[in-house]
Order: C-alpha cells, then structure tokens, then sequence
C-alpha cells in the first residue's frame, strides 16, 4: 500500500525537525502511543494502540530513523505486530519550508500489512492510513506550538 | 403410491428433514465430553517460524491443550496428494507448519479448549515469531530464473511439465493460407465457498482402538484411508462418517491437514474433539479452484476451419500439493479441443509453486478453463474472419455419426449431436431476431451482445487406469423381509440429491413404491467400500452400480418365483409389486417372493437364501455430455456495468433419470459460472497477503442479479453404461462462463474489442470504453 | 447474565456469557441446530431467524438482546406435524439441494410474504438479497416462494408466525 | 466469528445512557441495532469492554410529522423507515433510500442513528441526510444539541457526537412546492456497500431554473460529504441537460477518493459523476412533477 502525502506545520523547519528527533514529543503525537523507549541502536520499541473509531488494535512495533539529513530529510522504518496483523513500513520524510515559519512534511512510503487486517479491512485500510497519518501531524503541529516553535 | 419411473419428476427423500432444520450437518454432532480445536495460522505469506511461545495460550481458561507443528512431527503423517504425475515433485506438506510457512493461512499451532469460544480467545494468544522471506506470488514471476523459491529444497518452483501433441503439425505449419491467431487468457483463482464450511469431528476410543470421523467430506471412504495412514491407526479400526453435507464443488474432495490433527488431538487426549472452519479460514485454507494463464495460438483455414491449436499452461499450484492439486491443470490439456474436430493439438502445462493456497478441484476442475478456451478461440475465430459464430462452430463440429470419436488429445468422445443442441438454442433464442435487435441498439449507441458457448465435458470418473485412485464405483442392494430396500452406495451426495435418483432406479426395476427404498452412503461403518461423489460420477457410476445390483437380484428372484410358479425365470417381469408373467396370469407378490427368499424353505437347487447383491461398476469410459448456451447481455455505456438479460441452456447430459434434478443441477452450475464471469476472483496482493478474505469482499453470487433461466435438454444416451446417463453436476459451470465473456466481448465489438479478462468488473469495462472512444 | 426467551412457543430461561451470539444460543443452548452458521460477516443469510416475527440474522445480534424476545427457528415452522406452504413449496419445487442455506432462505421467504403476498418474480429476488445459495442458482427458490404464495393466498391469510402461538 | 469478551448495560433513561458512556470513555460502545458494530465485534476488529445497549430506550423509535419537519427517532429500523406511510408521501427520499440498505434482515434490525454514529464511508444514510439539509440531534450530560448533517461527518467513522452524546433524533425539513429529491446507487456486489450513493434534492422555481440543490455523495471518499461544487454550478440555472451534466462533473472535486478492489480512485469519481447525473435527472423529473402536481 503506497501512502504519500504532505502536511503542513506552521512552525519554522528546525523547530519541526526538533520535534520529529525527540522521542518525548513523538510519544505524544503518535496516535494511541502508550509507550515509547529508545533502544541502545538508536530505535525506539513503541507501543500503540491505535486505529480508526471502534476499530482498533494493540501493536508493539520498532522505529528507525535511517539516513537522516538535519534539517531536510530521514528516512522511516517501522514494523509492528499486534491483534490486527502485522506492518511493515519503509518511507521518506522530506521537510521543506515553504514560507516563513512555515514547514511543508512531505512523506511518501510502501507500507505492508499482513494478517487480519489485510484480509478484512482491504475497504477502509487506505484511508485509515491516511487518517492516522494526518492525526499525527495535527498532534505533532500542536507539539510544535506548545514548545513554542 | 405410484411407482416410481426413470425419467420422472419426483420429490427429493432428502428434503422432508431439511426443509424441518432436521439434518445434522458436522457441527451439529455433539459428543460427552465434546473438546473444540482452533487454529493459529500464519498472518505471513512465507516466512521462517522463529519460535512458537505457547505458554499464554496454555494457561488461558479453559483451554486442554496446546500443539505445534514440532509437537506433532513423527506422529501425524503429511497431507496426502495423489495426483501421478510423471516426475511431479511433492514437497513435504505437514499438518502443521514446522520450520516455513509459504502461504497466509497455513495452520501453525492448534488449541484445544473446553469452548469453541474459549479456544478462539485462547488462538490470540500463541506467540509466533516469524522471519520473513522472499514472497513469490505471480507463477511468471515464479518460473523467472533467480526467483524466490517457495520450497528451498526444490531447484525451482516448476512441480511439473506435461506435454500433449497430436497431429500433423509440420504439415498444418507448412499450409498455405494458414492463419495464426494468439491470445493470452487468464482464468483467474476463485472460492468454491461451499455454504457449510468445512468440519470435523474426531473420536478416538482407547478401549476400542476406534477412530470415527465425522467430516464435511465428499470421499468417505478415500478419507478413512489417508486418515487412517496419518493417525496410524489400523485402518480395519477407523470409520469416517460424512453426515449432511452443505455443498462441496470440489473443495470438500480432500483431505486436509486439519482433519490429521483432530484425528491426532483426539488420540492423544482420548477425547472426542471438533473443529469448525470459520468463514475466513475457508476463504484462505481451503482449496482455491482455477488459476491458470493460457497463451493459445490457433490455426485457421480462410474458410474458418480450425486446423490446429497451441497453448500453453501455467498453472499456480499455490504452495503446496492438495489431494489432486497437480491433476487439475491437465484435465484442462485432455479436454482443450472441445466439440470441434481439431486435428492438430499441443499443449503444454507447466505447474507453479506460489506462496498461495492451493488450487485443486473446483466445480469442473480443470474442463472450465479448456472449455473456456476453446470456445474464446471460436469467437475470435469468428470476429477475426468476420464470420457469424455460429457458423464458425457447425463448420468445426464432428458429424454426429462419426462417434465414437477418438481425438488427438488421447480420449474418446461418446455420443454426441452438437449440431442438434446449438440449432434447439438458437431457436429458444430467437438469434436472427437477437441479431436484429442487437443491430437496431447499435445505432442507438446501446451495447447489445449476444455470446455463444457449445461445450463438451467429461464426466462419470471414470475408468480406473486413468484415475488416481480407482474409478469404480461400490452399490449394494438388499431387501430386508418386510419388503424394504435398502441400497448403499460408495458415492456420497451433498445436495445432488441421489437418495432421490438411486431409490428411483431401484423402485423402477422391481416395480416397487419408491416409498419403499432407503438409500444410505456417507459412512465407511455401513458401506464397505467406495469413491466418493465428484467428476460428475455419482449417478453415472454409482447409479450403475445400483442399477446392476438390482439386475442380479431381479434374476435370483425371477429364479424363485419361476421355482414357485413354474415358469421360465426369462418370461417373469417386476410390475406393479408383482412378479409376473407377461401377461400377469401368473404372478406373485413381490413381498411373497422375498419371504420365499429370506425363509429359504423351498428355494431351487443352488439358490442361497437372502436377498443382497453388490456390484462394483467400472466404466469402460468417460462421459462427454455437451450443450449449447446462449446469453444476452447489456452494456452500460456510461459505467461499464453489465446486466445479464436473458440467459438460454440446453444440455444433453445423456438419459434423463429426474429432470427436475436435472434442472436444478443446471441452474446452480450456471450461477457459479456467471459468477466466475461476471464478479468472483480471489485477490492476492503482491506480497501474497488474501485480499478477498470474508465475503463483504469475494462476491458470491445474488438471486437478484440472473434472469430466469430458460432451459432445456436433448438426450443423446451414451453407450458406456446400462442407464445411458452421463453426469450433468458441473455442466452449467462448465457452459456458462465463455457463454458471457462471449457476449460482452460481442457487445463491444464495434469498438473493435477483440478480449476483455475475467472477472468482466465494470471498471474493466468502462477503460475499454474509455480508450475506444479516444481513440 | 440471566435472559428469557420464547423459542418456538416454549419460553426458557438461560445464563449466558453477554457475547453470545444469538445463533450459538440457539444451536449450542437451545439444541435447535436447524439454524446454520455460513459466514461472520452478516452476508450470507443462513442464520435467518424470526425475532419477534422479523427475520434477522441470529449471527448478528446477541442473545442477551432478544432478552424477553419471541423466537421462531426453522424447527418451529411446522405445525402439528404439518408442513408449512412454504417447506412444501421448496419440497415440490426442489428449492433446496445441500440444504445447509435452506432454514434462512425459508425464514425470509415467510418475512417477505407476511409483507407482500402476491409478490413479482422481482420482488422475490430482492427479498433473497441478504441470502446466499451456491447450489440451486436460485431459480427453484423463486418458484418455491411463487408456489407458496399462491397456495397461501388461496388457503388463508398468510400466517404469521407467532412463537407463543 | 466469535467476539471478545465485554460488559452488557442496559441503561433505562437517556441520562443513564450518557453517565455510562463517559464513565468508560473508550472502553465503551452504544450498541443500537448492532449492524454496524457486531459485525466488527465478530472479527475483532473491534473489542470494546462495554456496550451500552440503547435498545430499550424505546422511545427513541419514531416517525412523526411536526409543522415543517419530520422526526426520525435514532433507533427507528431501517425497514420502518422504508415502509413508512408518512414518510412515502412527506420525504420520499428516506424510504427510497432505505430500500438500498443492505437486505431485509439488516434493514428490520440496523437503525438510521446507529448507521449515523458509526458513520461507515460508504453507508447509505449519509448522503440522504446531507442532502435533505436535516438537522441531527444528541444528548449529553451537557443537554441537547443540533447539529447540521454537513457539520456531522467529520472523517473516515468519525462524527461530531462526544463520546458521551447520544444521538436521539433526525430532523428533516419537509420539501417545499416544486421540489424533487433521488437517490442514486451502485451496490459493492459482495458486500452490498454503496461503490457510490448519490442523494439529491433539487427545487426548482417556476421558469425551470434551479432555486436549490443539495447533493450528499457516500462511498466515494473517507466520508459522506455535500457535493457543493455540483450545487453552486446549478444554482439558478435552468435545469436542462446540458446543465445537469456540467454539474455532475464536480462530483468528486476536492475529494481523497477511495480505492479497492472494485474501483480505482479514478474510476470510482467517475463513477462519482454519473450517478451524480443520474441522481439529479430523477430529482429534476420528480420536481417537474411536483410543481405540476
């Protein structure tokens, strides 16, 4: 499953990049995070609870962030497995500004989803993926307005 | 009480219980002490199993026990294929995964609770951790060199090769005038989606040493010998009960590893144990039908003769080999020529490993996509010569004088007058009037088309030399001193309705109430021996069966009656409950001449008492029963939605023993064909994940969506057994689905479409549309 | 959790788990097997019941909310040993071959003739849309459905299947 | 096939209803006719540890005609609604898209406010509410509020309803003189689903021209939305053709169109636009009728 798509923060590019390295604020902003612990090789092991209304599940997963570009780019590696399946993600995280003190994120990646929710949720999986997505980034610009940009 | 006839229509034994909710289908059998068994299985379409951590499972509530592949290996035997196929490879295929899983859905772990809802709760809580591996999901990209194997102790993914050639072909290559025409056609994976989902329940008695099986099964008798080879129990020691059993189309023509670890759980605890597949359990784990690509090449005389015909086969096998799996495919080769006198043949099939769910034998196995075929290849004969099809079809049909007719594909076609069922549909039809219609909504910017199918098929397996596993069929008759008939049988119908159809073969050779005859099959503990119902065989060689026991106990009666009343045994005949001679001046009581046989008081010389007969019937051939299928369909020009208007069959299964089953027989098959046309396909995605996994995704198909079928028969008996019957269970399947793609691919000529692939999904269509009118 | 019901005439009390799916109820509980399990997602229609006098699928509601409620089963459609117009139209007109969709097909066939006794060959296949048949290609069902409902029009009223009688 | 484990409540007044709903925050479930939920429940999709089931709160099912409006109580079934006689003179519309809800059993047991709430892309009630203009209104221990259908769908299975506000009623304006409303529908062959369901309600002025449009369109995007583009492209312009087809070309303007395995996204806006068409040609027709009637 391809999903792509950009976002818009109004905060300064640093101040965003900021945000996306810091494992507090992403802890935050990554939807129905119950736990987020950095490991020794510089991932983190997550635990989500996440989902779209009634529909949701527990995931316990890995988070890599590979070939980062301060402030301009990184790449993203998630895979998680929980009651719904399992996903496997690879995708590229592209920041740019776009005016001042404004930052366009733009991502666009493969995502793999194997298990029950593949099987069930072929329907709605798309824009689920693009719901989670965008509840990120809302999260994620509040993280960056609250820290004061 | 009448008596019961060949030919008539009567009302099915079978419906009075099922009409009431009185049947007992697998999961309606319950046992004291009744443990129930769930599944983990794999989310992964190939990947290596890193550990399985059952112990959270093990301590929910309620649960017995917890089994991996590793507990059960050296104690439960491999899932059996019996295909013989020269130089097939047969991987290793475990009841439950040990090392590898290769496709999404194979079972990993079983949990044995005292619930089937407390071992569902229990299933999410075995820990697999898996490593995945390379996932090869399309057979091309399969059979490419350096392709991910889907069993890394094969050297590749090819299971087999098979050649067939017959003909001329350096003549046919050399001939002027020749004309080639190529095409690729996919026929795409489809559920069988019995209603019933698969079930078993398994009993093993220490005391005893006896296995019983209760499985949704439509081999019995084939069962209890795989079962009894992977539980290692005797098999003098295991009786496999099929009981109602809600539909099968195949997919129940198995064994299945599920049913070697019930067997196995069972032992091990001593306890009776069931399981019920779930809806998408069945989607993912049950046999899958279809899947081939078949790059054809035809070649044409300018006149529309067709001279020769090439394909090749590939064939996806899914990961691992199922009962028959590999023999599906070349059924395809052997029936690829059709109703049309085709001198030059070659075929080649090619099986894949993919990481899949195994294809195997789906409602016409391997003849739907051969029919398919080669009635694609007339129209496009047709369109490209620009001839009418019909035309095309009777200048390639065999005189119906010229059967026997033995074909270069290596069988021999029965009997046959295709001419006769193409011109009756064409009649039922109106075609020159359809044709007229067709051309008036052109004009009007509508999209009328009108598709032709005139298949043959073969049916009543069949002769033992040609089958995996014998091709015989078991029947035994007996009367009991009341009178009462008693018939076993070694098929085992589910919903064909042969209760019906064998109690009136009985009831019509002795001249009985139909009243008076039970059938009973499904059960190794009563029938000693048998088949099972599959390939269209049930009537035909099973009924046979019956049939020819009947006649040898007519003659052993016949002999005491003729004892009793002094005549020649050859002037008696059974009419009307009696014996009787011709003109019935002398004449016994039926139930008199059973008592007279049953008491052995005065019976003649050499005569022994009691009234049992068994034959196995095996046939000398198959049977080709053949038809001709017309449908009209609409095009939506706006959203490439098709509506199906009308719909003509009519079918020539041989002798007509009950039209109504008949009928009823037709009528389903042409749903699941029209479905296979129109809005079935089972979809895996690029990393083997089952897209089609419930059916909110994979359409079966709705009342709402058919037009009353208008059908009808023409009987051309065939001479390879005494009834003259020929199988008629997959017909419809077989007959209907080029009849559609035909009469779309009709419609959408003007646009000069030339094919359009299965399923014919509006989106489809509508590019096809779109791309026409850009141009 | 304690529910009541009235299953074919015959009121019960039971103590089931809260997720008990009416149809495991009725099968696993009551005994009634008649009622059949073809899919989990609400499509298929084989687990047809009447919930006071409604058809629904009995995979689709829980047995804690036909607490108090009046049941009627396929087990419950004959009458004193007597056939319903329609057992005996899918009977004479070979509405059924496997049987397992059989008891759902019927129960919704009653639901559609209790609103619209004379229906069109149409309407009848729309009344069939929430169940599948992969055997019969549903012809005989709409003439099963046609028969009974001429041999009900010209017999009585249609009957409403009241569970407590 | 077996669901998890959870808590039943059967709350006896709204208010009841609504404490329990914030007492479990999202743990908790309203359970109405189950069609929506139980479904999900039986894969476990979804696992709530409570359903609070509204079913008895009776007084939630009606229909009733009250000076402009007509009132649907939440927990009306879809086949009341279908066989409504008051409603088949009042609002047609309701019935005629009733009748597309899944089969008869789902329609003698879902419910208009339980198919709301859960919001499914690609449910019926959705775009007829949206295109009716109706008013949809909830309880909470804050007290009762309207919402405006358009204001109702927030995203994919997400409405404007707290967590703890239930929804009780549907209010619909009634049609005025000289207006016509359809719905037009592509049934998902598996699931039944709208691929595409476009509602329409035109009312047209006595020259033939357009006085007003509202368009809802489901199953296209994440959600049911109001086809504006479509409406501001017909308003007071005659009703002809040609209008109609430029119009319905709008209608997946601005959309994040879905995509399975049945429809593309590009397909599906097509699809989009011509049941658009469709929908408006009928309401047109109807509306002709009704200004002559």
């Amino acid at each position: 499953m391809k999903i792509e798509g950009s976002y818009t923060v109004q905060a300064p590019r640093d101040a965003v990049w900021q945000r996306l390295m810091d494992p507090a604020s992403l802890a935050r902003a990554l939807p129905g995070c119950e736990k987020l612990e950095p490991n020794a090789d510089g991932s983190y092991t997550a635990q989500l609870n996440v989902g779209v209304a009634a529909i949701r599940g527990n995931y316990t997963g890995r988070i890599e962030i590979l070939d980062a570009v301060r402030p301009e780019q990184y790449r993203l590696k998630i895979s998680g497995k929980g009651t719904g399946g399992f996903l496997n993600g690879e995708g590229l995280i592209m920041l740019a500004e776009t005016g001042p003190g404004t930052t366009e994120v733009r991502y666009s990646g493969d995502a793999q989803v194997g298990g029950l929710i593949a099987s069930v949720g072929q329907r709605l999986m798309q824009a689920a993926a693009r719901q989670i997505v965008g509840e990120f980034f809302q999260a994620l610009g509040r993280e960056v307005q609250s820290q004061g940009g | 009480m009448a008596t019961a006839l060949l030919g008539e229509r009567i009302k099915r034994k079978e419906d009075p219980r099922l009409i009431q909710g009185r049947g007992h289908y697998v999961d309606d059998i319950v046992l004291p002490g009744l443990l129930h068994l769930a599944f983990a299985r794999s989310p992964h379409a190939h990947a290596r199993i890193k550990s399985v951590d059952v112990t959270a499972a093990q301590a929910a509530p309620g649960v017995v026990a917890v089994y991996t592949g590793a507990d059960l290996q050296g104690k439960v035997g491999m899932v059996p294929c019996a295909a013989g196929i020269e130089g097939l490879k047969v991987p290793e295929h475990p009841c439950l995964a040990v090392d590898e899983v290769r496709y999404v859905g194979e079972p990993v772990a079983v949990v044995v609770a005292n619930s089937a809802y407390t071992a569902r709760d229990a299933v999410e809580q075995v820990e697999v951790e898996y490593d995945p591996l390379p996932v090869v999901v399309d057979p091309e990209k399969a059979l490419a060199p350096g392709a991910p194997r889907v069993h890394s102790k094969l050297a590749d993914n090819v299971a087999f090769v098979a050649k067939l050639e017959g003909g001329d072909w350096k003549a046919l290559e050399a001939e002027p005038g020749i004309k080639v025409i190529r095409q690729r056609l996919i026929n795409q994976r489809l559920a069988p989606v019995a209603m019933e989902t698969r079930g078993v329940v398994a009993s093993y008695s220490p005391g005893e040493d006896l296995l019983t099986v209760w499985s949704s099964t439509q081999i019995p008798h084939i069962l209890k010998t795989q079962l009894a080879l992977m539980s290692g129990v005797e098999e003098n020691h295991c009786r496999v009960i099929a009981p109602e059993v809600g539909g099968g189309f195949g997919s129940k023509l198995n064994v299945y590893g599920e049913e070697g670890v019930a067997c196995y759980v069972s032992k091990a605890l001593g306890r009776p144990v069931k399981w019920i597949e779930s809806r998408r359990e069945n989607l993912q784990a049950t046999i899958h039908g279809r899947d081939q690509i078949n790059d054809v090449e035809v070649y044409v005389r300018p006149d529309g003769k067709v001279a020769g015909l090439k394909c090749w086969i590939i064939a996806d096998l899914g990961a691992y080999h199922q009962l028959l799996t590999p023999a599906i495919p070349t059924l395809t080769a052997l029936m690829i020529v059709g109703a049309y006198h085709i001198p030059c043949v070659f075929v080649e099939t090619k099986g894949v490993f993919t990481n899949k769910m195994a294809t195997d034998a789906y409602r016409g196995a391997g003849r739907p996509e051969a029919t398919y075929i080669i009635e694609r290849v007339m129209d496009l004969v047709a369109a490209e010569l620009n001839l009418d099809p019909v035309d095309v079809r009777m200048k390639n049909f065999p005189s119906p004088k010229d059967f026997p007719l033995a074909l270069p594909t290596g069988v021999t076609y029965d009997s046959a007058n295709y001419q006769r069922t193409l011109k009756k549909v064409l009649k039922a039809a109106g075609y020159t009037k359809l044709r007229k219609e067709q051309e008036r909504l052109r004009k009007k910017g509508r999209y009328l088309g009108i598709g032709l199918s005139t298949y043959v098929e073969i049916c009543a397996m069949g002769p033992s030399s040609r089958m995996p596993a014998g091709g015989w069929e078991f029947g035994s008759v007996r009367i009991e001193p009341t009178g009462k008939v008693t018939v076993l049988s070694g098929t085992s119908p589910h919903g064909q309705g042969e209760e019906t159809t064998f109690a009136q073969i009985v009831a019509s050779g002795f001249g009985i109430p139909y009243e008076d005859v039970t059938v009973l099959h499904g059960d190794t503990g009563v029938v000693p021996m048998g088949i099972g119902t599959f390939g269209s065989r049930t009537t035909a060689v099973g009924g046979t069966a019956i049939y020819l026991a009947v006649e040898r106990l007519k003659k052993k009666m016949a002999r005491i009656a003729a004892h009793k009343l002094g005549v020649k045994p050859g002037e008696l005949e059974f009419k009307d409950g009696k014996v009787q001679t011709a003109g019935g001046e002398k004449a016994m009581r039926f139930l008199e001449v059973v008592a007279e046989a049953i008491f052995a008081k005065q019976l003649p010389p050499g005569v022994e008492p009691g009234l049992v007969e068994q034959c196995v019937f095996e046939p000398a051939n198959f049977t080709f029963p053949f038809g001709a299928h017309l449908a009209v369909v609409e095009v939506d020009p706006d959203t490439g939605e098709v509506r199906l208007r009308n719909y003509y069959a009519v079918d020539d299964c041989g002798r007509v023993l009950n039209p109504m089953l008949v009928d009823g027989q037709i009528h389903g098959g042409l749903v699941q064909g029209i479905g296979q046309a129109l809005w079935e396909e089972h979809v895996y995605d690029e990393n083997g994940q089952l897209l089609t996994g419930t059916l909110m995704d994979y359409a079966v198909p709705r009342a709402h969506q058919f037009p009353w079928f208008e059908t009808a028969t023409t009987e051309t008996p065939t001479r390879v057994n005494p009834l003259g019957a020929k199988g008629v269970g997959e017909a419809g399947t077989i007959g209907s689905t080029p009849a559609i793609v035909n009469a779309v691919v009709d419609a959408l000529r003007p646009l000069g479409v030339r094919h359009i692939d299965m399923p014919l999904k509006p989106e489809k269509i509508w590019r096809v549309l779109r791309s026409a009118s850009a141009a | 959790m304690k529910i009541r019901m009235n299953v074919n005439g015959n009121w019960r009390e039971d103590d089931v788990e809260p997720r008990t799916l009416l149809v495991h109820y009725l099968r696993d509980v009551a005994g009634l097997t008649g009622t059949h399990v073809g899919c989990e997602t609400s499509i298929c229609g084989a687990c047809t019941v009447l919930l006071n006098q409604e058809a629904v699928k009995s995979c689709t509601v829980f047995a804690v909310q036909a607490n108090g409620a009046q049941v009627t089963t396929i087990e419950g459609l004959a009458r004193e040993g007597k056939l319903h117009p329609l057992q005996q139209s899918f009977w004479e007109e070979h509405g059924l071959q496997c049987g397992f969709c059989t008891p759902g097909m019927i129960l919704v066939a009653h639901q559609l003739l209790c609103r619209n006794p004379h229906p069109t060959q149409e309407e009848i296949r729309k009344g069939l849309e929430g169940n599948l048949c992969r055997c019969t290609g549903y012809q005989h069902i709409v003439k099963a459905v046609q028969s009974a409902a001429s041999k009900m029009s010209a017999t009585e009223p249609v009957r409403a299947v009241a569970a407590a009688g | 096939m077996i669901p998890q484990s959870f808590e039943y409540h059967v709350p006896r007044t709204l208010e009841e209803a609504s404490r329990l709903a914030a007492q479990f925050g999202a743990d908790g479930k309203f359970l109405a006719g189950g069609h929506s939920l139980i479904p999900m429940m039986k894969l476990r999709l979804a696992a709530p540890k409570h359903l609070i089931d509204l079913t008895c709160l009776r007084d939630l099912a009606y229909i009733r005609e009250e000076g402009e409006h007509v009132r649907i109580g939440a927990l009306t079934t879809h086949f009341r609604i279908e066989s409504s006689a008051l409603l088949k003179e009042k609002c047609p519309l309701l019935p005629e898209t009733a009748r597309e809800i899944g089969d008869v059993q789902v329609r003698n047991r879902g419910t208009i406010g339980g198919n709301l709430a859960h919001s499914d892309p690609a449910a019926d009630w959705p775009a007829a509410v949206l295109a009716l203009e109706a008013e949809l209104r909830a309880v909470s221990p804050r007290g009762e509020r309207g919402m405006a259908a358009k204001d109702f769908f927030v995203d994919l299975m997400t409405t404007a309803l707290a967590s703890d506000e239930v929804l009780v009623e549907i209010k619909v304006p009634q049609l005025g003189h000289g207006t016509g409303a359809a719905y037009a529908k592509l049934h998902h062959p598996a699931s039944g689903y709208a691929m595409v369901g476009v509602a329409a309600v035109i009312a047209l002025r006595d020259n033939g021209a357009v006085e007003r449009a509202a368009v809802g369109i489901t199953g296209v995007g994440p959600k049911a939305y109001r086809a504006f583009a479509v409406e501001t492209a017909l308003h007071g312009k005659p009703a002809t053709q040609a209008h109609l087809n430029a119009a319905a070309a709008h209608a997946a303007e601005g959309v994040d169109v879905n995509a399975d395995l049945y429809a593309s996204a590009e397909y599906r806006s097509h699809l989009a636009r011509v049941y658009t068409r469709r929908a408006l040609e009928a309401a047109v027709k109807r509306a002709r009728a009704a200004a002559t009637a």
